[in-house]
């Protein structure tokens, strides 16, 4: 096994070099392990990527047979399972379904206008209701049990991303009474409710990347019973012979995870610290990293079939829908815009599996 | 799902609740047939085991038994969590965990563990724990997480309505007493099998591997009338690994479902429910559960050749000098 | 290249061999009980005290064992090293509490292989050295964040294990100084910062 | 002690038992927040860090159990906060913050409640004591399309390019740049950008997103903005935080008398 | 940036005026050693930004000393929890004894600081109380004097040292007419002010009463600060107080005042005019608290 000699850089006297076997080494000194690797230039990584090379991915649509829409998204060693269920949601007599027909008032409230939250009650949700479990024995560092907090945060930033991007138009989950190829307004009896369940089954760092496009893999491939109100028993029924997809948005947005390690770099003479980006980090990466950037952007590819990756994505046109940058002082304001186009190219790669899969359906 | 309270840790449903789609079939059609499994009574179905998939755990496997598909991780020898007070462990703490995905069956189960879920955990820990030597980790436990993805359809004609003339009647063709025991006892069986091979996978010695055997007794549905409880009844069919849907004409009896250690030929957990006659002794008994035996033994071959592919795989690329860069095995999940 | 064998799989008598590692004996056999390859290994033919004692003049009787490689690669740790701190294994641990009677440390490798959860050891005050084991001050023997390589002398209570760092090649061999700069050691009971030159006081490893 | 309209309102200590509390309200977007800071205290075995303390957020929502939406505002205003505080002063030991959304036009907003949470935060640490690398400030901003019939405070609203007469006459389809607005302004905004600034000027905390309205699906594919836009905005708000944002920080310590 | 004292230090900020004490002064002959800058609290160093090397990790004015042979500098703040610092006086109760030190409470909700037996000394001698004889028996909650021997951030707990007579347990001198072996009482701390502002001399006539029972008054930081300033920041206070009632007070850093007076009644009074003193913070006027501190004295004390 290769050994990485820990030098203490200056000291009159050299003192005998620490030897020690590499995963030995990178589990005594994790940030050293890693600053050792991305010292060296070209920078490399303990991965085997070079900082903006983004891992892999496989995606299988359509596995599972009781969900109205399923995804397989395997990055690297993070796994991700995601099963959409349609459940019929009747409108009371009474109650006034206005509130369910736009992405609720206020820009990223999980809540709609009226009755945001039930007397003591956490917060009710939307039409969309996207949730991560995390305590599938996926990985030794996150416990069994209730959500911890990053579940919680996960389910809570995929359904900011669900309200942000408006994905899902509102008006393909209503249900009329009777046959509605009529358009005009008929009367809503009641609408479907969307749960968007994701399952991690194995974890190694940047599961939002691979949660998110799981989403849009099964929200693209999912069909739903065509459901209308039944006078005589006052009830919705579906039809089980006639299934129509939901209508999505045509340009599909996609998230970009980046991981900032700060690296000592002599600057100008003064030994100060930069950080440097790594598009998609592993859990070890993770861990290290001081900051975290996540860009969603769209990239209209136009109607260019053929192979998108020789697209020279310099002129396509790549508009940013949400940037959180979390932890840390390093990154710089300028970086973010390399971070867009590496975006781009990733949501090319994004849309081309999943084209590849779409024409091969289950 | 009824409006229940909202779960603090999760994103809530819209507060009226929802139901699960029903669907209206006009009577015309008549009720669907499901469709008749062609194999023979003795054979099992096909199993497809794989170990290892999971890096970031010390042991995982994943099965598929045409519908049923499910994921578990063993997290290897760790140590006991600080403040418990239990006093000094003289063997290993074994705990398995059993949860359906939300979207594993017709009806959503939500996040908390519902009974049957708590019933198989218990189960396969009973079929487990006899088998791991225990004594080798002193003061640690092992956590086996069984998670499954996608089950049989044990109540998928539950919500269909049929309309006549405008009356609307809920008809359940398909559902039998010994339904729901015979659906649990192939995703238990289904767990146990790939409980060991992720043990074996995670590199923790036990004594033998454990796989698991269902086997049901089927009688004539004409047959059956006029007859009491426990009277000799005379043409029983025994089938192994039950398809959901009974065969033709046949109504179930029983279903054994057992954990069964090859090598040692010793039965390490069973479960017998339905109705079972003991006009003369035990023979009827044990007439159905030499069926499970032989449907665990062959589900045994499997799982041996399961184990021994990874590690195979493992000496393989060790065999080779350059350092291993462990590609990722992707999961092909047949439809 | 043997082949493979499966736990439950029957090996020989157990007269014949005496069982190594991943292999069990059950009524008279000696049974695997890990996938993986057979190993024996037959002692050296010159009589070695340990043969004496076996009755059966011929051969020695070879040992037998069953192995599991461990996927060891570069770039993931061995996930699937099933490894559990034993009495006198040397451990690496890292220093996380201290005070006056005892420092509490979270071991991570056993025997040079990274073990896959961190286990949690102590070292008492009466097990820091061999020499004048009374005038011993933790402060000034390990401080938290130091690594440190000791020895497990007891599977100690339901929490922890207990280890010791009496002997020359125990003890620190890597720590950082009061200001967070690396330090090396200079002699076994003080080590000196790289940046600052400022000398600390620890429990020092024989470096070589 | 406003000077402007646009500060907010601020008091030290309102809470006696606290080691370092303070009540911030912001007048443009009508919250008000209450924090309160303990530390250097004990820490529960399972949460201690061998060489750092243990930050622990807790955000109680105005209305009913903290849920979801809850915990991320703690985590966000953690991972600031890690960056913020000098953490291996005091090992092995917790500092606790809990902040209380007093008063929200709408609880469950994340952009309205992350910047008046991040800076009562900020000033109760610092009333605390707790040791801290540098101070930190943030601002909200709203960019709303044709801002006709925008009421805002003076030196409220204002236009990028120039950034010229902050007067209130906008042409219609003219894009503009509300600070800290309400709830109203909000849900009229194209997009919303929360940016938080160390005095030095790094930049810690980004949480921009897009919110125009619409019933989703093809309406919304043309939906938002260029990255050449957000790199204008972050000037503009880094310029606030660290001017007047720091301003108003001193301002609200000096009042205090250090002995 | 003039050095005026008042200006506030805001964490992280440049301090222009430590540069010229750092470098070598170029009028200064070059053998004499650089006078070093000793950083108290407030003020750490910051390897990683050599332009501001030293760096303020608390908000407060620059405290800067350079008279004494070795100048210091720190920030002066009075942040409400108390941070022990070494050889602070503290007033610490006891919770428990374990075979080799007295666990005792310094401040709540922290861990126990300790005093080992060794750094226990009872009499001039300086006979420690490690001997099991010479220990004396404190009984549970018993108030000790002591003083902040050893403060490490790694260390678990503060060790804390009881120099000499003048400390160790706190027993009020009247009601024990026997002080028992070896164990001096605290009767003329240095910030017990009972002759000072003319009040009846003395403790002597505090020794034939009743039973009284003094009162442990928990004060906030900045009032510490300003009882334990005597003669300059709690002249008006406690001279106000000590002109109505004559009263002993051990003060210590960590927020503890020691109250005992003549009769049960006095010390309540006293109790209470510090109590309203501090809550009013009154330490924050301008004028010291002077005319706040009359009118609750007046107020408390009547006549």
């Amino acid at each position: 096994m290769p050994t990485l000699i820990r030098q203490p850089n200056s000291g009159e006297r050299q003192p005998p070099p620490l030897t020690f076997s590499t995963s030995l080494f990178r589990q005594i000194s994790p940030a050293l392990y890693l600053q050792r690797h991305l010292l060296n230039n070209p920078p490399t990584r303990p991965n085997g990527r070079n900082p903006s090379q983004c891992r892999d991915f496989t995606l299988t649509t359509n596995s599972l047979s009781h969900a109205h829409g399923s995804a397989v998204v395997r990055s690297g060693d993070t796994a991700v399972v995601c099963g959409i269920r349609g459940e019929i949601l009747t409108i009371a007599p009474g109650d006034d379904p206005s509130r369910f027909e736009s992405y609720n008032g206020s820009p990223t409230s999980a809540i709609h206008a009226c009755g945001s939250r039930g007397a003591g009650g956490a917060s009710w949700g939307g039409l969309v209701v996207p949730n991560v479990e995390l305590s599938t024995g996926c990985s030794k560092k996150y416990p069994l049990g209730p959500p911890g907090g990053l579940a919680q945060t996960l389910s809570d930033q995929l359904h900011e991303l669900v309200n942000v991007t408006k994905l899902v138009s509102l008006d393909s989950l209503r249900i009329y009474d009777g046959d509605n190829d009529t358009t005009s307004k008929m009367k809503i009896k009641g609408y479907w409710s969307l749960y968007i369940d994701v399952l991690c089954i194995s974890l190694d760092g940047n599961i939002l990347d691979a949660a998110w496009y799981a989403i849009v893999a099964a929200l693209k491939s999912s069909k739903l019973p065509f459901a209308s109100w039944n006078q005589i028993e006052e009830r919705v029924f579906c039809d089980p012979s006639r299934y129509h997809p939901i209508s999505l948005r045509q340009s599909l947005p996609f998230t970009t995870t980046f991981a900032l390690v700060p690296v000592p770099a002599s600057a100008g003479g003064e030994v100060g610290e930069v950080a440097l980006l790594l598009n998609d980090p592993d859990s070890y990466e993770e861990d290290e990293a001081c900051e975290i950037l996540t860009i969603l952007s769209t990239t209209d590819l136009g109607t260019a079939q053929g192979d998108f990756s020789q697209l020279s994505l310099g002129k396509l046109r790549t508009r940013v829908e949400k940037i959180e940058k979390r932890g840390g002082w390093k990154l710089g304001i300028s970086q973010i815009e390399d971070c867009t186009q590496l975006a781009a190219s990733k949501a090319a790669r994004y849309i081309h599996t999943l084209a590849k899969e779409q024409l091969t359906p289950m | 799902m009824a409006a229940k309270a909202p779960d603090r840790r999760r994103n809530n449903p819209p507060s009226h609740g929802t139901t699960p789609p029903v669907f209206l079939s006009s009577a015309s059609s008549g009720a669907v047939k499901p469709k008749q499994s062609s194999r023979p009574p003795n054979e099992i179905r096909k199993i497809f085991l794989r170990t290892g998939l999971i890096s970031s755990v010390t042991g995982s496997s994943f099965l598929e038994i045409a519908p049923l598909k499910l994921s578990i991780s063993v997290l290897g020898p760790r140590p006991l969590p600080r403040t418990s007070s239990t006093p000094f462990a003289a063997q290993a703490i074994l705990t398995t965990e059993v949860k359906f995905a939300p979207f594993a069956s017709t009806v959503r189960r939500g996040y908390v563990r519902d009974s049957s879920e708590r019933d198989l955990g218990s189960r396969l820990y009973q079929a487990l724990v006899g088998a791991i030597r225990r004594e080798l980790y002193p003061k640690s436990r092992i956590e086996v997480v069984v998670t499954i993805l996608d089950s049989e359809d044990e109540g998928d004609d539950v919500n269909t309505v049929y309309m006549e003339e405008g009356k609307t009647t809920v008809e359940t063709k398909f559902w039998d007493a010994g339904r729901s025991e015979r659906a649990l006892g192939v995703v238990l069986a289904g767990c146990i099998t790939a409980a060991s091979a992720a043990l074996a996978d995670a590199g923790i010695e036990m004594f033998d591997l454990v796989s698991g055997g269902v086997a049901t007794s089927f009688v004539d549905e004409v047959g059956l009338k006029g007859k009491g409880v426990g009277d000799a009844v005379s043409n029983k069919l025994y089938v192994r690994d039950p398809a959901i849907a009974p065969p033709e004409g046949k109504v179930p009896l029983a279903t054994c479902v057992l954990g069964y250690m090859a090598a040692r030929d010793e039965i390490s957990e069973l479960w017998i429910s339905g109705k079972v006659g003991t006009k003369n002794g035990t023979a009827e008994m044990d007439e159905l559960v030499d069926e499970a035996i032989a449907a665990a033994r062959s589900a045994r071959g499997v799982l041996n050749e399961a184990a021994k592919e990874r590690v195979q795989f493992i000496v393989d690329k060790t065999g080779t000098t350059e350092p291993l860069k462990e590609e990722s095995t992707d999961v092909q999940m047949t439809g | 290249m043997s082949s493979l064998v499966v736990p439950g799989q029957p090996l020989g008598s157990a007269s014949a061999y005496i069982p190594g590692p991943g292999v069990h004996i059950f009524n008279g056999q000696i049974i695997a009980s890990l996938v993986g390859q057979v190993v024996t290994t037959t002692p050296p033919s010159s009589s070695s005290s340990s043969s004496t004692n076996t009755t059966t003049t011929t051969t020695p009787t070879p040992t037998i064992s069953v192995q599991k490689p461990i996927l060891s690669t570069t770039a993931t740790e061995e996930p699937n090293a099933t490894l559990l701190p034993e009495v006198s294994s040397t451990v690496l641990c890292r220093i996380t509490r201290i005070n006056t009677r005892q420092a509490t440390a979270s071991i991570f490798s056993v025997n040079d292989h990274i073990c896959g959860d961190e286990f949690q050891g102590v070292i008492r005050v009466q097990d820091v050295r061999l020499t004048e084991v009374d005038k011993v001050k933790i402060f000034n023997s390990f401080r938290p964040g130091d690594i440190v390589r000791a020895r497990v002398i007891s599977l100690g209570d339901q929490s922890n294990y207990y280890l010791s760092t009496a002997g020359n090649e125990l003890g620190v061999i890597m720590a950082d100084s009061e200001m967070g700069d690396q330090m090396y050691p200079i002699n076994w009971r003080e080590m000196k910062s790289t940046r600052t030159g400022v000398v600390e006081e620890r429990k020092v490893a024989k470096p070589f | 002690m406003a000077s402007s309209p646009l500060a907010p309102e601020i008091s030290l200590n309102p809470l006696p038992q606290a080691d370092g509390s303070c009540q911030y309200t912001c007048p443009t977007s009508r919250t008000t927040i209450l924090t309160s800071v303990n530390g250097p205290l004990e820490v529960r075995p399972k949460d201690e860090l061998p060489s750092h303390a243990t930050i622990e957020v807790i955000v109680k929502p105005g209305i009913g159990v903290a849920g979801v939406r809850e915990t991320r505002l703690s985590s966000l205003i953690h991972s600031t906060l890690q960056s913020l505080i000098l953490t291996n002063h005091h090992p092995r030991t917790l500092i606790q913050i809990v902040a209380q959304i007093v008063q929200a036009e709408d609880h469950t907003s994340l952009p309205l409640l992350l910047t008046p949470l991040l800076n009562c935060t900020i000033l109760s640490l610092l009333i605390a004591g707790i040791p801290m690398r540098t101070v930190g400030w943030s601002v909200h901003l709203a960019v709303v399309q044709g801002a006709k019939g925008i009421k805002g405070v003076e030196g409220q609203v204002f236009k990028l390019e120039g950034g010229g007469d902050d007067g209130m006459e906008t042409e219609e389809s003219e894009e503009v740049v509300v600070r800290n607005p309400n709830s109203e302004i909000l849900s009229r905004a194209k997009s919303s950008h929360t940016l938080t600034f160390s005095k030095e000027g790094d930049i810690l905390l980004i949480e921009s997103l897009e919110c125009s309205q619409g019933s989703g699906g093809e309406s919304a594919d043309g939906q938002g903005w260029d990255i050449s836009d957000f790199l204008k905005l972050a000037e503009e708000g880094k310029r606030i935080c660290c001017e007047e944002g720091v301003e108003i920080i001193r301002e609200a310590l000096a009042d205090r008398k250090v002995f | 940036m003039s050095l005026d004292a008042l200006e506030i230090i805001l964490p992280g900020d440049a301090l222009p005026q430590l540069s010229p004490l750092l470098t070598q002064q170029p009028d200064q002959p070059q053998d004499t050693k650089p006078r070093s800058l000793r950083l108290g609290p407030g003020l750490t160093l910051s390897p990683s930004t050599p332009s501001t090397p030293i760096l303020p990790y608390r908000y407060g004015t620059l405290n800067l000393t350079t008279h004494t042979k070795r100048p210091t500098a720190s920030i002066l703040s009075t942040p409400r929890h108390y941070h022990p610092s070494p050889n602070d006086p503290v007033l610490v109760t006891l919770l428990r004894t374990t075979a080799e030190q007295f666990m005792v409470q310094l401040t709540p909700y922290t861990p126990p600081a300790i005093i080992p037996f060794e750094n226990y000394i009872i009499n001039n001698a300086g006979t420690t109380a490690s001997a099991r004889k010479s220990r004396p028996n404190l009984p549970i909650g018993a108030t000790i004097y002591a003083r902040v021997s050893v403060v490490h951030k790694h260390l678990e707990a503060v060790e804390l040292s009881v120099p000499g007579p003048d400390y160790g347990e706190v027993i009020s001198q009247k009601n024990t007419s026997s002080t028992p072996s070896g164990q001096k009482t605290k009767k003329e701390s240095q910030s017990s002010s009972s002759a000072a502002a003319g009040g009846t001399t003395g403790a002597a006539s505090l020794a034939n009463r009743s039973e009284v029972t003094p009162y442990i008054l928990t004060t906030s930081q900045p009032m510490t600060k300003l009882l334990l300033a005597e003669d300059t920041l709690g002249k008006p206070l406690l001279s106000a107080v000590a002109s109505k009632v004559p009263f002993e007070m051990i003060v210590g850093k960590n927020g503890r005042v020691w109250i005992d007076a003549a009769t049960q009644k006095e010390v309540v009074k006293v109790v209470r005019c510090f109590k309203e003193f501090d809550e009013a913070e009154a330490w924050n006027d301008d004028d010291g608290g002077l005319v706040r501190g009359r009118e609750i004295v007046g107020r408390v004390c009547g006549r």
